[in-house]
């Protein structure tokens, strides 16, 4: 294979990992854009959350209650961190986020940019601003595979397998169960939905919990790959709104194959001009907004 | 024949393949009130969008005067003498009254970009600020801060503001709405008055009020113009009393 | 006499970010303390002050807390200082202002050279005497083509042409680079750049977690397996205990010293693990431990705590210590000693016992000479 | 306990659903100035009146769909105007048909019928639903907004109807059908009376009302200004003319 | 259509009769005569750096204020226009060896000009979208802060000299400085305060309360929006030469997202859409790092916590609560 060809393939598989990365997250921001009409800044930082959960678990939370043997794993942690994310999520959505809606959502969205301050700082008081590598990847998913054009880590094609099901299965549940019927008619038509006695402020509860522990999920896949950091959603969070301005907040499909698409980008362009490959996203925004100023699958609410 | 001040032909908007306005044509003649009525959702709010530019038809022309206005900005639209109320009161609820007027007022002293000015060279208005607001009967409150206004008198505010620009054409949104029934009846006076030597397209539910003030009335329904006319002509007309009131011919016969 | 009668010494250094642990952080004020501790707590009759603060690697950060110190806090020495941009920033303000620096995690060899100041002193280790040791050995063995994997700041940027100078002037070629910046959680893709290269050795010119990581992901993606060699060109004992020695294993790399090169390095350890309750020290620590005695010996020498007259002193002494051997504190503030090759070995003394000293690299050798430095002090 | 066994023998006595002095807003709006109105159970009432009157209005302040609302509505006995609106339905077993029908675009037919949670007992099973509007099995998969407005209005009707809801606030369930599909649904409101549900029915189509109701109520501006029982109407005709003619 | 979107912002239900307003003078003239007052006498008790630091995010926060008080549009990319400019001065201070103030005026041109292209791109959505592409537009600054060759990436542009104004005042001493720095700080404000009362600010605050009725009034809306997006813009590039020229700095963590939370944070704090209230928010603010700077990270944590705190508790902030307290409108 021509080595140039083999790069720029080497690269995409590297962009579809990140892009996965963006679709989970950006889907999690959809939805809870959808229903609440909330931008949730701190999305980054549930992300974040979601890898330091997986982190304690496995190297701090048997030393805190005293049996330093106790190693919760990848797996536990797979499941663990994404509840305990989203009954944060929940907490904040309850206790703060609630006394909001009505208000301008400019509001929301400075409230959780606080949240994500806090979460931050917290973070880096307890375990510094440096990464902390994830030591608890499963053993079956050490090692590589050989795609032909490359060596590929087993765990990160993992990632972007699960990630994709996971995205599916979303959908599937957004489009074709009753609860996302729920969830579907509730961003239509929220009052009349209250109106047939579905207790619609409970569905946003757990609604924003969900889509917070998707970001806890991607924060524990994430883990194992980057080096867990208090920093690690910062600068994810801004990709992730452009995504959402390209994208358009339209659909729930179109904020997963935007995710896609962007990483793929991203990954291309590392090729012909790596340090553009952190803007190229943003150069892309600037043209969809002068083409489709709605955004590519927007509709304009 | 009649003076035309404005004209629609073949005006059409869609949202998202649903078509909110077909069709309509229009021809309002300088110098007269005329009301849109229908029911809910018939288009009458869209209709006037479309007129003030809020949104771009999808097909159709507006001619205002005898000028294809059709690809106008909002803003030049106003500038050119086409000036609306809202269906819900719209006024500046924290500026005061007299400020409120003077807004309108102030595109006349070319200072508006005038960032480096004080607002001091606004005072100059004041004097005619207040006097149109007199006119709607609001002098005693110019200096009360919109916010602090009673509905009925917000209305009126926005009729004074509305005025202020000295509109050829007036557009008013469903002006007695969610309103008191005195407070009906003083619009509906004010209306009369500032009519006079000027084109005013009303939307109404009120149909008291309709009688009282509309020389030509269109029905709109589902987009469509049903009827048109005067009031006596449209009231007895078949289709409109079945599509508005529901009431159907053997009804009406007996 | 000691200026408002006291002797305050300032630890700037990175307290939680990527060099928090390695290079800088409490290990580092824990060094200077224990210094203090060791000297007797007074100097001159009058007592020593030691104060911290944390940089963010940010070099704005650090000249408005130098600043206030200075103006406010009437801070004598400034240590540690960790990150070159950081050093140079807070090197020239701090001698605009009269008051010495010495610094010692961070390595660009500019702080002596072009950026040198009167009072800045460089204590340790720079971009110049690293790749003497491992690049040389490298090159001789084989590596002769090479792609960098660099920290996007003053430091990667010098260790990078450092580095370069040393592989070109023994035949080898640098076949292209990438800028990463720091504190990067994902070197795949320029691990796969520089794999796509097809160069022999990818060296590294950045440091603690950033290399760290970027030879995890080596390991990942095979790439160590494809047959290319990775080289560490700033590399702590503490990164070689997080890589493990399996990972580390074949390793090669350059240091200012090693705490069991030599049976006072063993003492100073022990002696250091038990003040700091069990953490153990890496080069740039023992460096602030030893770069505290020799000022302070300075101002006892010199009777006063004045800039000048210490910074004189400081040029006049021989620093020979457990850290510095036949140490020398040169015009342009470049501390000269002997610098070691080591290579990453299973663990024998102990759980830190992760390298062995494979040559001794004279300092007239790993470092610039004064002349070729291009401090413009140095002319007359 | 012996309070809830009074409210039920209150209850019985009482009207089902007794509304005094109700007052709704949008933003500022004062839409409705004090509507009175009762109905015992098994009857219906239709509230007629020109457009932007207040009816939908009316109904939509029993569901709490207003920005603010204050009097008294009383359901089985029971205050609700200071419920939160998700709990009206369940509490009340009341079934509403929006205005507009409210059938969600980006629903199914079938997820369409499904949403409402029951609020009662003795809903009526899928299948007894398709023996009434047989039109509907056809279409069960279709997303909703690809039906023809008879479709959609008969869709807003069953599913309501599925949840158990006794009483039915039905907003102009007519609007905008052919007439052969006004005469359907006038055949399964006739059947829903029969089987004893308790209805409000707001309607411009007094042909259609007329002979299902009960009684009468005149709107206008926001109050009730008439108020003429079945048997009352063929002498009121004038009455009623001179309210809803143009 | 709904038309109710005038932004909630700044929402005063306070009365303000006759007795309100003339209240409200007097109150205005006290917290005049406190800002002066403290301007000119700060030096002699506070660390001069520390203050000139102060008025420097005083300034900023008071041009940010100016596009979110006065004209209802969050941007969430303010710290562009700040950093930005002392890049530019920065360079042209050292590189070209201007003088300060046409070195200052470079800075604030330079941010005029992005503020042109930021705005046209953002005033094309509304709302939280208009916040998330300042960000996102931002981020492409900040991008280029850190590659171009001029910048210093990562190190920043260090050592900027100071300089002499007019040639002859050296501002090396640090009296010279402050008190330029304090007059920049009075003229920037007294600026603000300008078009805040100007024409030009009165249809800005209608445009803010009530968008489409100023657009029938026949208000080119968006033509507006701009120039109060240029004009903030460039008083927030004042600020941040100023800034880079006081530390003889300038680096990413000006033009970083963060700084643009922290201008926002400053403004809220002390009340959006009031005249002195960014001046509060920003003393309170710095001085808060200042002090809580021996609590190492922590201080991020009071930080989000206060925003936090604001957002739930006095959306009006510190001057805006005072305001309605004392049933004044505005201050
Ligand atoms: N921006 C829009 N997007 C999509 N549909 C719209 C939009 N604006 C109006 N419509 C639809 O167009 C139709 C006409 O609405 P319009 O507001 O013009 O009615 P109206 O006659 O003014 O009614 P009302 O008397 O209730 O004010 C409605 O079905 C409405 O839902
Ligand atoms: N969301 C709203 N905000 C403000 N005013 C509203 C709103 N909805 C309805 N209105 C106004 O309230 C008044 C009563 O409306 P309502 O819909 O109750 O009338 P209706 O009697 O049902 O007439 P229709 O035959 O048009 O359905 C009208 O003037 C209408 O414009
Ligand atoms: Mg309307
Ligand atoms: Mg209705």
């Amino acid at each position: 294979m021509d080595p140039m060809m083999r790069l720029i393939l080497a690269q995409g598989m590297l962009g579809l990992n990140n892009g996965v990365f963006y679709a989970m997250l950006s889907l999690g921001l959809a939805i809870i854009f959808g229903l609440l009409n909330v931008v949730n800044f701190a999305h980054g930082a549930l992300y974040m959350t979601g890898a330091f959960v997986a982190l304690i678990l496995y190297s701090y939370f048997g030393i805190w209650i005293g049996m330093s043997w106790l190693h919760i794993g990848f797996w536990p942690a797979l499941v663990l961190a994404p509840i305990i994310v989203g009954c944060f999520g929940m907490l904040m959505e309850r206790y703060m986020l609630r006394w909001l809606y009505g208000l301008d959502p400019i509001y929301s969205l400075l409230l959780t940019f606080g949240v994500t301050l806090v979460l931050q700082g917290l973070f880096i008081n307890f375990f510094n601003a440096s990464g902390t590598p994830y030591p608890g990847q499963p053993e079956s998913l050490r090692g590589v595979v050989n795609l032909g054009f490359m060596m590929f880590p087993k765990y990160r094609l993992f990632v972007i397998v699960f990630s994709i099901v996971v995205c599916l299965a979303v959908w599937f549940v957004i489009e074709r169960t009753r609860i996302g019927a729920m969830l579907r008619a509730g961003t239509e038509n929220p009052e009349l939905v209250k109106a047939f006695g579905i207790n619609v402020p409970l569905m946003i509860t757990l609604t924003f919990g969900f889509g917070s522990g998707l970001a806890g999920l991607a924060g524990v896949l994430a883990a194992p790959i980057y080096s867990v950091s208090p920093l690690m959603g910062a600068d994810l969070i801004i990709i992730i709104f452009a995504v959402v301005v390209i994208g358009g907040m339209g659909s729930i499909m179109g904020a997963v194959a935007t995710g896609i698409a962007l990483g793929l980008i991203e990954g291309v362009t590392k090729v012909f001009y790596a340090p553009a490959a952190n803007t190229v996203i943003f150069f892309l925004m600037v043209v969809v907004l002068l083409v489709r100023p709605a955004g590519l699958f927007g509709r304009t609410r | 024949m009649t003076d035309i001040i404005l004209e629609t032909r073949d005006l059409q908007i869609s949202f998202g393949g649903f078509l909110a306005v077909k069709n309509v044509n229009l021809k309002i003649a300088r110098g007269t009130i005329h009301a849109i009525i229908g029911p809910n959702g018939a288009g009458k709010t869209t209709v006037f969008n479309l007129l003030t530019k809020f949104h771009a038809p999808t097909a159709g022309r507006i001619l205002f005067n005898g000028t294809d206005i059709t690809s106008w900005k909002p803003a030049e639209i106003a500038n050119h003498g086409i000036v609306r109320s809202f269906q819900i009161s719209a006024v500046f609820p924290h500026l005061t009254a007299m400020e409120n007027v003077r807004l309108a007022l102030q595109r006349r002293l070319g200072v508006s970009y005038h960032f480096w000015r004080s607002k001091k060279v606004l005072e100059s208005l004041d004097q005619e600020a207040v006097a149109r607001l007199d006119q709607v009967g609001l002098k005693d409150f110019a200096h009360l801060r919109a916010v602090e206004l009673p509905y009925g008198r917000k209305r009126a505010l926005e009729i004074a503001t509305t005025l202020a620009l000295e509109p050829e054409l007036m557009l008013l949104d469903e002006p007695t709405q969610g309103m008191g029934t005195e407070d009906v009846g003083s619009v509906t006076d004010l209306i009369r008055k500032v009519s006079k030597g000027r084109t005013i397209i009303m939307v109404e539910h009120n149909l008291g009020v309709v009688s009282k003030l509309a020389d030509t009335i269109t029905v709109l329904n589902r987009g469509e113009v049903l009827a048109e006319g005067p009031y006596e002509v449209v009231s007895k007309n078949q289709a409109v009393m079945e599509a508005y009131m529901g009431v159907s011919a053997e009804e009406a016969e007996a | 006499g000691i200026s408002n009668g006291v002797v305050k010494i300032g630890v700037l250094g990175d307290m939680s970010g990527v060099y928090s642990t390695g290079f800088s952080g409490p290990g580092a004020v824990a060094a200077v303390k224990m210094a203090v501790r060791d000297f007797g707590g007074k100097v001159l009759g009058k007592p020593i002050e030691v104060i911290s603060a944390d940089h963010q690697n940010k070099a704005d950060v650090a000249s408005s807390i130098a600043r206030k110190w200075i103006d406010e806090d009437h801070v004598d020495m400034i240590a540690d200082l960790t990150n070159s941009a950081v050093a140079l920033a807070v090197q020239k303000l701090a001698s605009d202002k009269h008051v010495i620096t010495m610094t010692t995690g961070a390595a660009t060899s500019a702080l002596t050279g072009k950026a040198c100041t009167k009072y800045g002193i460089h204590y340790g280790y720079d971009t110049h005497a690293l790749p003497v040791g491992t690049a040389t050995a490298i090159v001789k063995n084989g590596g002769k083509s090479w792609y960098f994997i660099t920290a996007d700041y003053a430091f990667g940027h010098a260790l990078q042409n450092n580095t370069a100078q040393v592989v070109k002037a023994l035949g080898g070629k640098v076949v292209g680079a990438s800028d990463v910046p720091l504190g990067s959680n994902d070197f795949s893709s320029y691990l796969l750049q520089a794999q796509a290269s097809g160069a022999q050795v990818i060296g590294l010119a950045n440091a603690g977690q950033d290399t760290v990581n970027a030879i995890k992901q080596a390991h990942e993606f095979g790439i160590v397996q494809g047959g290319q060699q990775l080289a560490g060109m700033l590399v702590l004992i503490s990164d070689v205990k997080s890589l493990g020695t399996n990972v580390a294993k074949g390793l090669q790399f350059t240091s200012a010293w090693y705490w069991n090169q030599d049976a006072a390095s063993r003492k100073w350890m022990k002696e250091y693990e038990k003040f700091s309750n069990g953490a153990a020290p890496t080069f740039p620590h023992a460096a602030d431990y030893s770069l505290t005695m020799a000022y302070l010996k300075a101002i006892k020498a010199a009777g006063t705590d004045n800039a000048d007259a210490v910074r004189a002193e400081l040029g006049k002494m021989k620093i020979d210590d457990f850290f510095a051997k036949g140490g020398q504190i040169r015009q342009d503030g470049l501390l000269v000693h002997d610098m070691y090759l080591l290579k990453v070995q299973q663990p024998k003394d102990g759980p830190w016992d992760v390298a062995k000293v494979v040559r001794t690299i004279p300092g007239k050798d790993a470092y610039f000479t004064l002349a070729k430095g291009g401090c413009p002090l140095v002319k007359s | 306990m012996s309070q809830t066994m009074e409210q039920t023998t209150a209850a019985a006595a009482a009207p089902l659903l007794h509304i005094r002095d109700l007052h709704a807003w949008y933003g500022e709006s004062h839409i409705l100035h004090g509507i009175d109105l009762e109905l015992a159970e098994g009857q219906l009432i239709t509230l007629l009146g020109r457009n932007g009157a207040g009816r939908t209005t009316t109904l939509r302040a029993i569901m709490g769909m207003v920005d603010r609302r204050t009097g008294s509505i009383q359901i089985r006995g029971q205050e609700f105007i200071a419920k939160p609106a998700h709990r009206i339905a369940p509490l009340g077993g009341i079934g509403y048909c929006p205005e507009e029908r409210g059938i969600f675009a980006s629903l199914t037919v079938g997820e369409n019928l499904m949403l409402p949670p029951a609020v009662g007992e003795g809903g009526m099973s899928l299948e007894e639903i398709f023996e009434m509007f047989p039109n509907l099995r056809e279409v069960r998969n279709r997303m909703g907004t690809r039906l023809s407005g008879g479709e959609q209005q008969m869709l807003a009707l069953a599913r309501i109807l599925r949840t158990g809801a006794r009483l039915l606030l039905l907003d102009e369930i007519t609007e905008g059908l052919a007439p052969v599909i006004v005469k359907a649904m006038g055949t399964a409101i006739r059947k829903l009376k029969e089987r004893g549900y308790t209805i409000v029915l707001v309607e411009q189509n007094f042909r259609f009302a007329a002979p299902l109701a009960d009684r009468h109520y005149i709107i206008e501006h926001g109050t009730v200004i008439d108020r003429i029982e079945a048997a009352e109407v063929g002498a009121s005709m004038d009455r009623l003319n001179h309210y809803l003619s143009v | 259509m709904n038309v109710t979107t005038h932004s909630e912002i700044a929402e005063f239900d306070a009365l303000s009769g006759p007795a309100g307003q003339t209240r409200g003078r007097v109150l205005q003239a006290v917290f005049w005569v406190l800002l002066i007052g403290f301007v000119l006498l700060a030096p002699t008790m506070l660390y001069p750096v520390f203050v000139m630091q102060l008025l420097c995010f005083a300034l900023f926060a008071c041009a940010f204020n100016l596009l979110i008080g006065f004209t209802g549009l969050l941007s969430f990319g303010h710290a562009a226009f700040f950093g930005g400019a002392a890049y530019i001065t920065g360079h042209a201070l050292t590189a070209w060896g201007v003088p300060p103030i046409p070195g200052i005026l470079l800075g604030a041109a330079f941010s005029a000009a992005l503020g042109y292209v930021v705005g046209a791109l953002a005033i094309r959505r509304q709302g939280i979208y208009f916040a998330m592409i300042t960000l996102a537009l931002a981020q492409i600054v900040y991008f280029f802060a850190l590659q171009l060759p001029f910048t210093g990436g990562e190190n920043g542009l260090q050592g900027i000299p100071r300089g002499h104004l007019f040639g002859l005042i050296d501002l090396n001493q640090t009296l010279n400085m402050y008190y330029f720095v304090a007059a920049v700080f009075l003229v920037g404000f007294l600026i603000i305060y300008r078009i805040i009362h100007s024409p030009f600010g009165q249809v800005l605050q209608a445009i803010r309360e009530n968008e489409p009725r100023a657009l029938s009034l026949g208000y080119n809306t968006d033509r507006y929006k701009l120039i109060a997006f240029v004009l903030s813009a460039t008083l927030a590039g004042v600020a941040g030469s100023t800034k880079s020229i006081v530390f003889q700095f300038a680096s990413l963590t000006d033009a970083h997202w963060q700084m643009s939370g922290e201008v926002i944070l400053m403004t809220l704090l002390g009340g959006l859409g009031t005249i002195f209230g960014p001046v509060v928010g920003a003393f309170i603010v710095v001085a808060l790092q200042q002090f809580l700077s021996a609590i190492g990270s922590w201080v991020q944590v009071v930080i989000g916590a206060t925003f936090i705190a604001c957002v739930l508790l006095f959306r009006r902030g510190v001057v805006g609560e005072l305001a309605r307290w004392l049933k004044v409108g505005s201050l």
